[in-house]
């Protein structure tokens, strides 16, 4: 089990590479232009894939903070109404991460690089209240920011693509490159 | 005021195009004053920036008021404020130049033309000012995806190479932004300056990774700029799209590839990196002989003069690429100063490219005869450019040779001096070979006749629209090769702070 | 994130990948290609990218393949590979 | 192109594999990527400088908000890109089709009334995911997405034509616009105020709360944009390619 | 002896002419206002000019720099010696090629003359630019500057022949420009890092090595086609499609002595004789030039065509003038400075006159010009006075500037090089002479018999004469007066020559 794991620790840098590969070979040898604009959203996705792997952390959760560490954060300022309104989803938030938590404890067993780390990260945790912020609990927001661009773009390319798609359609009532391409060079 | 000018700069366009958008719904003419007036501002905010950093030094504009690594910020040196210019002062000649064009050519569709012009500016004008790894991203995909519309909004042939160029352009694009990410798993930054330091600090060159990041990226912006064996989406795209998309982006496009090419280079890997430790420049400088002369060949052999000049600007991708792995600081400055002339030389003979298209609608070379006879004026500002392509003096073309050949000399890349000899010699058949057309017409002068030919009544000038833009970057041309040791100074200034002296071989 | 959903979310990733590529019929490779993004923004809100999942869900699931179908219904259904 | 896509295909791949062994361990919390200051900050300081509890929102909206604006752009282009392509003006095919055809059919009625119950829902959900976005996954782009979908929805179930008599081509773009206008105005105004672009701090001079809470604000502000644009590009994007630039009768 | 003054004449003597362009295009209604601006302009410069003469003459140099173009090289105006020679050959022989266009122009009715005294003019300031430009690059500008410009005075007519001739012109030159001198100007540039001034030492001692010494004087030497060195000489002959007055223009003032002149300038102000000497390498070129002259004077003599012939002669000239200089003696760079003002005078004579026949008589050929001298007296006794110039008899200059020549070469101790000259001289008495001679004495008895008559005289028009006398006369007047040439080329060593 633990062989397999570590290959599909790897295997999450293999995929997107692989998936990479998939979509490139598509939008370079591909003959239909809609497919070569399926093979470009996954090229993209893949992408994403690699960046998002980035920012992942063993037993860390997503990039939003608990109520009490949010409480904690601005308490200086006393800002509390947002804090009712929000209860019941931050419980259920809390609740997730505390499973989170137990299950990356045991991850840390595992690794003795990894315990030393851990234990630091005890040592902090005594030295602040128990809802000090850090940085190793929470996944890279940065990452999903940029990525969140990323799909945007994506769209938007995959769009305006399947608009010049239509527009050739329109022109030499094919979508096959080949086809186009013959058209042309008759038609001249 | 002065110290928001960065962003200034682009602010104009990129509100304006949203105005366009808006506005030119329900009155169409409005687009182009609008257009004119907001690449007018665009102008002078760059102007200042670039005055603001020869005085006082390279420009961070903090954007949103965070500090560097953890906001986006604009940092605006001698380099990205002369490109600047370069791109707002371009984009005004084209939009006044547009205005005939772009209602012939697009009916109905000239706001939302307008309205992708000036988005193409601003995210041009956004990756050259830019600091952020990422956001040149973000801003080479404002200016890809308007290019794609720009190019498809022409004729049938048009459509397809618009195509073309979107599968390349993403795959650029993509690789590019691969690259980035990279980088950023061994830095864990995106701001340029904050790369440098971290990859000089941790010791990384000699990374695998940071190597893979080094090529994604430098073949990524080599796509887009259609460096030699991935140029070929470039000719149909500039050769069949609307007048005015080809005007602006034949130009532009590459340069600003260019430029990001060259700052990536020095700003963010160093020329350390680039070029002792990997030590591919004279790979990287064969491939550029190869460009230039498989890009001069293929110019000659065209008889559509749009695509003649496309295959020249392939030609002149070649020239700055090589003239960037020279690894020597006047071939560099050359490459930079050739940013800034090919930029207007290209521009020069585009807009001569579309007169002669309004005038003739013919779109071979032989629609020049007599030209000479019938439009002097134009034939004027047709020289001005033709002379600078081929490079003789005092245009701006002959200065950036100059420095280019002298980098090819001083570091011993003698393949690259001749590559680029050869290749001016070339444009200069090329170029003669119009002259020629456009001179002696189609019959030779009818021999002794008695009003010796003086006579204007068979002048049909272009309009001034398309005029004053074509005379006016004949002037810049002449202007530039005048000054060029005022730009150069501005460009050593900005390479001053690598060691490129010292780190050459 | 579990590793074994991990490795059988990657394998489906790559076996939709290429199906919707190799399928002859378009509007089978735009509804594939929605499969393929659900997984992906599964994997992705395992890796704790919540607001990546919840963008490729609403994009990547659902607008990109109504695009893509809007285009295949347009044109035409068939492709050449 | 098959060889060459084999080629292109195995040489990227062969340098992509051999950057992969130099890559940190996956999920290492010890990696560049996740010990850097910059990602470090982001997780510990958000909370303090912005008071948003979903850092992604905080970093998208207000650390990134440059690049946000310019990828509302990109969408804002993307729907200009495809009506400038695609968009065909004039009744040229008018004649052709006096009525649309999906007209003379009655639409399925179990999809019509499901449609006409699930509408609403989407769209209070898409005004949910854009408004609570700073404390839970979401904001403008989601939101904006879903809201867009709901009006794709309709113009699905029924016919484009009826999609149009809520959002016309026209206020479809002035939707788009007036977005990005409420993004890039909260730029020009903290300009105006005397400081950079973007930066919502100053306009504390015309939010409540102090600085922070006016960026806490103007996030929300900015979000809202975004998903102005979102929602109307998308369903314009939707319009053009399925009716293909006629905006006559959709698919 | 070295001393220098700053003045912008030399600036003025170069713009005059580009200024006149305004007037000229301006007037282009008028054909007599039009021609008067060129006229005018012509006195001015000639005027500027002299002015500068005493000045030179007493050792002075007259320098002006117009503007710092690249970081360390300026657009630099200096006038020497050498400079001042050429200028004042130059600018005395346009004001008789402006008087001389204006008569044949008008004589043959021909077309665009306002463009064609447009670029003579452009031509003009161009030729004074390379005349008095203080450095390397300034050359360089005012040399590809002629180049172009010229090229719409060479395919003037725009007819097919013209477009052949024109394209083999700029082919050649631009070629040549682009491909040698462009490169070698760089390469200048890149290893002394000056300023690439002239000067009597030159400056490239101690900056390069031998080899590429060599190599260097070679890309000059070809590089500067406008000197017609062999085998970049064919442009020349194609060049005679122009009209008479561009091709007197192009033999005797601008084009080909502006060939000579920049690799005059070479020599002695880049490299230096001293330097040249020391590395033993300018033997190669002068044995290229003495190839040419023997070369082209074997052409020429096959040649039927009067202006082809003439312009074979041409080429032989010119290389005589580079054999001089690349024998370094001081005897020889000096004769072959004065050759160039003497080879101008004589050669534009002869063109002169051979426009003067076809206006006239409408002949090109020299076959049918038996006889021709009792119609066109003054014509046929000025062509033989050039001839007897070219050729390097006396009572012309041309006998002064060979002597030069020939005594040089013994200085220099090249017997073969001496032989040359001497057979070369044969050749051009071969192929010049018999001309005249048979102009006068033709071999038809019938023609010879006719006795001479004032009535049968159909000379053309005065403004076409009128050159072709002063020119001859000028010829015979630098026999009785070369001193101030050769004092003016004497500056140029230094040692006073």
């Amino acid at each position: 089990m633990e062989l397999l794991q570590s290959i599909a620790d790897s295997f999450n840098y293999w995929i997107y590479i692989i998936l990479m590969m998939i979509g490139l070979y598509a939008l370079v040898a591909k003959n239909n232009l809609v497919k070569k604009l399926i093979g470009m959203s996954i090229f993209q996705t893949a992408i994403i894939l690699f960046y998002v792997s980035i920012g992942y952390k063993d037993g860390a959760t997503i990039p939003i903070l608990y109520e009490h560490q949010a409480h904690h954060g601005h308490h200086d300022a006393g800002h509390g109404d947002a804090e009712d309104a929000h209860h019941d989803v931050e419980h259920a938030v809390e609740e997730a991460a505390k499973e989170i938590h137990a299950v990356a404890e045991d991850h840390a067993d595992g690794h003795d690089a990894h315990a030393d780390d851990h234990d630091t990260l005890v040592d902090s945790h005594d030295a602040h209240t128990s809802s000090a912020i850090h940085a190793e609990d929470f996944a890279n927001p940065l990452v999903h920011v940029l990525m969140l661009t990323a799909i945007v773009v994506g769209v938007a390319t995959l769009g305006v693509g399947l608009a010049i798609t239509q527009k050739l359609y329109g022109e030499f009532g094919s979508i096959e490159e080949s086809e186009i391409i013959e058209q042309i060079r008759t038609g001249k | 005021m002065t110290e928001q000018a960065p962003i200034f700069i682009l602010l104009f366009p990129f509100l304006t195009a949203v105005i366009v958008a808006l506005v030119g719904l329900r009155h169409k003419s409005l687009s182009w004053p609008l257009t004119l007036v907001s690449l007018g501002a665009s102008v002078c905010a760059s102007l200042s920036t670039l005055a603001q950093v020869v005085e006082h030094g390279p420009i961070r504009y903090k954007l949103g008021g965070w500090s560097p690594p953890f906001g986006i910020e604009f940092h605006i040196d001698g380099l990205s404020a002369l490109v600047a210019v370069t791109v707002s002062v371009v984009a005004l000649l084209t939009a006044i130049y547009s205005k005939d064009n772009v209602d012939a050519e697009t009916p109905d569709k000239s706001s939302q033309y307008y309205s992708l012009f000036l988005l193409l500016v601003s995210g041009l004008l956004g990756i050259v000012i830019t600091g952020d790894a990422f956001n040149l991203y973000v801003m080479l995909e404002v200016a890809a995806l308007t290019s794609y519309a720009l190019i498809a909004m022409g004729n049938k042939r048009a459509s397809l190479a618009a195509f073309k160029y979107l599968i390349m352009g993403t795959i650029g694009a993509s690789f590019y932004l691969l690259g980035v990410g990279y980088l950023y798993i061994k830095t864990g930054s995106l701001n340029m300056l904050d790369i440098r330091e971290i990859l000089e600090t941790a010791g990384l060159f000699n990374s695998p990774t940071i190597l893979v990041a080094f090529i994604l990226i430098t073949v990524g912006v080599w796509i887009k700029m259609a460096f030699f064996p991935l140029h070929s989406w470039l000719p149909n795209c500039y050769a069949f799209a609307p007048t005015t998309s080809s005007n602006i982006m034949a130009p532009l496009v590459t340069k600003v590839m260019i430029y990001v090419m060259v700052r990536m280079v020095l700003t963010v890997f160093g020329p350390n990196y680039a070029f002792e430790i990997l030590d591919w420049e004279n790979i990287v400088v064969w491939l550029a002989v190869i460009a230039i002369l498989a890009g001069s060949i293929g110019a000659l052999a065209q008889k559509d003069l749009r695509k003649m000049l496309t295959f020249l600007i392939i030609a002149e991708v070649g020239y700055m690429v090589g003239g960037l792995w020279l690894a020597d600081e006047t071939g560099i400055t050359g490459t930079i100063f050739h940013i800034i002339s090919d930029a207007f030389m290209t521009l020069c003979v585009f807009l001569f490219a579309g007169i002669v298209f309004a005038k003739t609608g013919a779109r071979d070379i032989y629609a020049l005869e007599g030209m000479f006879k019938k439009m002097p004026l134009t034939m004027v500002g047709f020289l001005v450019g033709a002379f600078s392509l081929i490079g003789i003096p005092p245009t701006a073309g002959f200065f950036s040779k100059w420095y280019l050949v002298q980098g090819g000399i001083n570091s011993g890349n003698w393949e690259y001096v001749v590559a680029l000899l050869i290749s001016s010699l070339i444009n200069a058949v090329l170029f003669f070979r119009l002259i020629e057309i456009a001179y002696f017409g189609k019959k030779p002068a009818e021999g002794h006749d008695h009003h010796h030919g003086d006579d204007h009544a068979k002048v049909s000038e272009a309009s001034f629209t398309m005029l004053l833009p074509l005379l006016s970057t004949a002037a810049i041309l002449i202007v530039i090769g005048l000054y060029n040791k005022e730009l150069v100074s501005v460009i050593q200034d900005f390479l001053s702070q690598f060691n490129l002296a010292t780190s050459i071989r | 994130m579990i590793w074994i959903f991990d490795l059988i979310i990657l394998v489906f990733l790559v076996i939709t990948a290429i199906i919707s590529l190799q399928v002859k019929d378009l509007l089978s490779a735009a509804m594939i290609l929605g499969v393929y993004s659900f997984l992906m923004c599964l994997l992705w809100s395992g890796m704790g990218a919540v607001d990546v999942a919840f963008t490729e869900a609403a994009v990547g699931a659902g607008v990109s393949a109504v695009f893509l179908i809007s285009t295949v219904l347009r044109t035409s259904r068939r492709s050449s590979d | 192109m098959k060889i060459l896509g084999i080629i292109t295909v195995i040489i990227t791949g062969f340098l992509l594999l051999q950057a992969e062994r130099d890559f940190p361990d996956w999920g290492d919390a010890a990696s560049p990527a996740s010990d850097n200051r910059l990602s470090q900050h982001y997780i510990t300081e958000t909370i303090n400088e912005t008071r948003v509890s979903n850092m992604v929102t905080a970093v998208l909206a207000d650390y990134r908000g440059y690049d946000t604006m310019f990828e509302t752009v990109v969408i804002f282009t993307a729907g200009i890109a495809i009506i400038g392509i695609l968009r065909v003006y004039g009744p040229s095919t008018k004649l052709e089709h006096p009525e649309p055809t999906l007209d003379t059919e009655k639409p399925d009625l179990i999809i019509e009334t499901t449609c006409r119950l699930l509408i609403p829902i989407i769209q209070l959900f898409a005004l949910y995911v854009i408004a609570h976005g700073h404390y839970s996954p979401g904001g403008g782009f989601q939101g904006g997405v879903i809201f867009g979908a709901a009006f794709i929805l309709l113009a699905l179930a029924r016919d484009l034509q009826t999609a149009q008599k809520w959002v016309p081509e026209n206020r479809v773009l002035n939707l788009a616009a007036i977005g990005i206008f409420i993004y890039a105005g909260h730029g020009v105004l903290s300009l105006i105020f005397g400081e950079n672009f973007l930066d919502y701090s100053i306009l504390t001079k015309v939010l409540p709360g102090d600085a922070i809470d006016a960026r806490y604000h103007s996030m929300l502000g900015v979000e809202i944009g975004v998903a102005f644009t979102v929602t109307a590009i998308m369903f314009s994007i939707y319009s053009n390619l399925a009716s293909n630039g006629k905006m006559e009768e959709g698919i | 002896m070295s001393s220098t003054i700053t003045s912008i004449t030399p600036l003025l003597a170069c713009l005059v002419s580009l200024i006149a362009v305004l007037p000229i295009v301006l007037l282009r209604k008028s054909p007599n206002a039009r021609e008067g601006a060129t006229f005018v302009a012509g006195i001015i410069k000639f005027g500027l000019v002299l002015y500068m003469l005493p000045t030179v003459l007493a050792g002075t140099k007259i320098e002006y720099t117009l503007w710092q173009i690249l970081p360390n090289i300026a657009i630099e105006f200096r006038v020497d010696g050498l400079g001042m020679l050429f200028g004042l050959v130059a600018s005395s022989l346009w004001i008789l090629t402006s008087l001389y266009s204006i008569g044949y122009m008008r004589g043959l009715k021909e077309h665009s003359q306002t463009r064609f005294f447009t670029f003579f003019a452009i031509s003009l300031s161009a030729t004074i630019g390379v005349a008095f430009s203080g450095n390397l690059f300034t050359l360089y500008l005012f040399y590809e500057m002629l180049s172009l410009a010229t090229y719409p005075l060479v395919t003037h007519h725009q007819d097919k022949e013209a477009r052949t001739g024109g394209r083999t012109y700029l082919t050649y030159l631009l070629t040549t420009s682009i491909g040698f001198v462009l490169p070698a100007l760089i390469f200048v540039f890149v290893k002394t890092g000056s300023s690439m001034d002239f000067s009597p030492e030159g400056f490239l001692a101690g900056h390069i090595s031998p080899s590429a010494a060599l190599v260097l004087l070679l890309l000059f030497t070809f590089g500067f086609a406008k000197a017609g060195i062999m085998p970049f000489h064919s442009w020349l002959p194609g060049a005679m499609v122009a009209p008479t007055p561009v091709s007197a223009l192009l033999h005797a003032v601008a084009v080909v002595k502006v060939g000579v002149f920049c690799v005059l300038r070479v020599f002695t102000g880049v490299f230096g004789i001293d330097y040249l000497e020391s590395l033993d390498i300018a033997t190669v070129v002068a044995w290229i030039a003495a190839f040419t002259v023997i070369t082209s004077s074997l052409i020429a003599l096959s040649q039927d065509n009067l202006k082809r012939r003439l312009a074979f002669s041409t080429i032989g000239q010119l290389s005589y003038i580079i054999l001089g200089v690349a024998l370094l003696s001081d005897r020889a760079v000096t004769g072959s400075m004065t050759h160039i003002a003497m080879h101008a005078v004589g050669k534009i004579t002869l063109f002169m006159c051979a426009g003067a026949v076809f206006v006239a008589t409408g002949k090109k050929y020299i076959s049918q010009m038996d006889g021709l001298g009792k119609k066109m007296p003054f014509t046929f006794a000025a062509f033989t006075i050039g001839a007897l110039s070219v050729t390097g008899l006396p009572p012309t200059g041309g006998l002064i500037s060979k002597f030069y020549l020939v005594t040089g070469t013994v200085d220099a101790g090249q017997v073969a090089l001496l032989v040359i000259f001497l057979i070369s001289t044969i050749l051009n008495a071969a192929y010049l002479l018999p001309i005249g001679y048979r102009a006068f004495f033709p071999k038809d008895k019938e023609l010879s018999k006719t006795p001479f008559s004032w009535k049968a005289v159909e000379e053309a028009s005065l403004p076409c004469v009128l050159p072709v006398c002063i020119t001859s006369t000028l010829a015979l007047v630098l026999f009785i007066k070369p001193q101030f040439l050769i004092n003016l080329a004497g500056l140029m060593l230094g040692s006073g020559g």
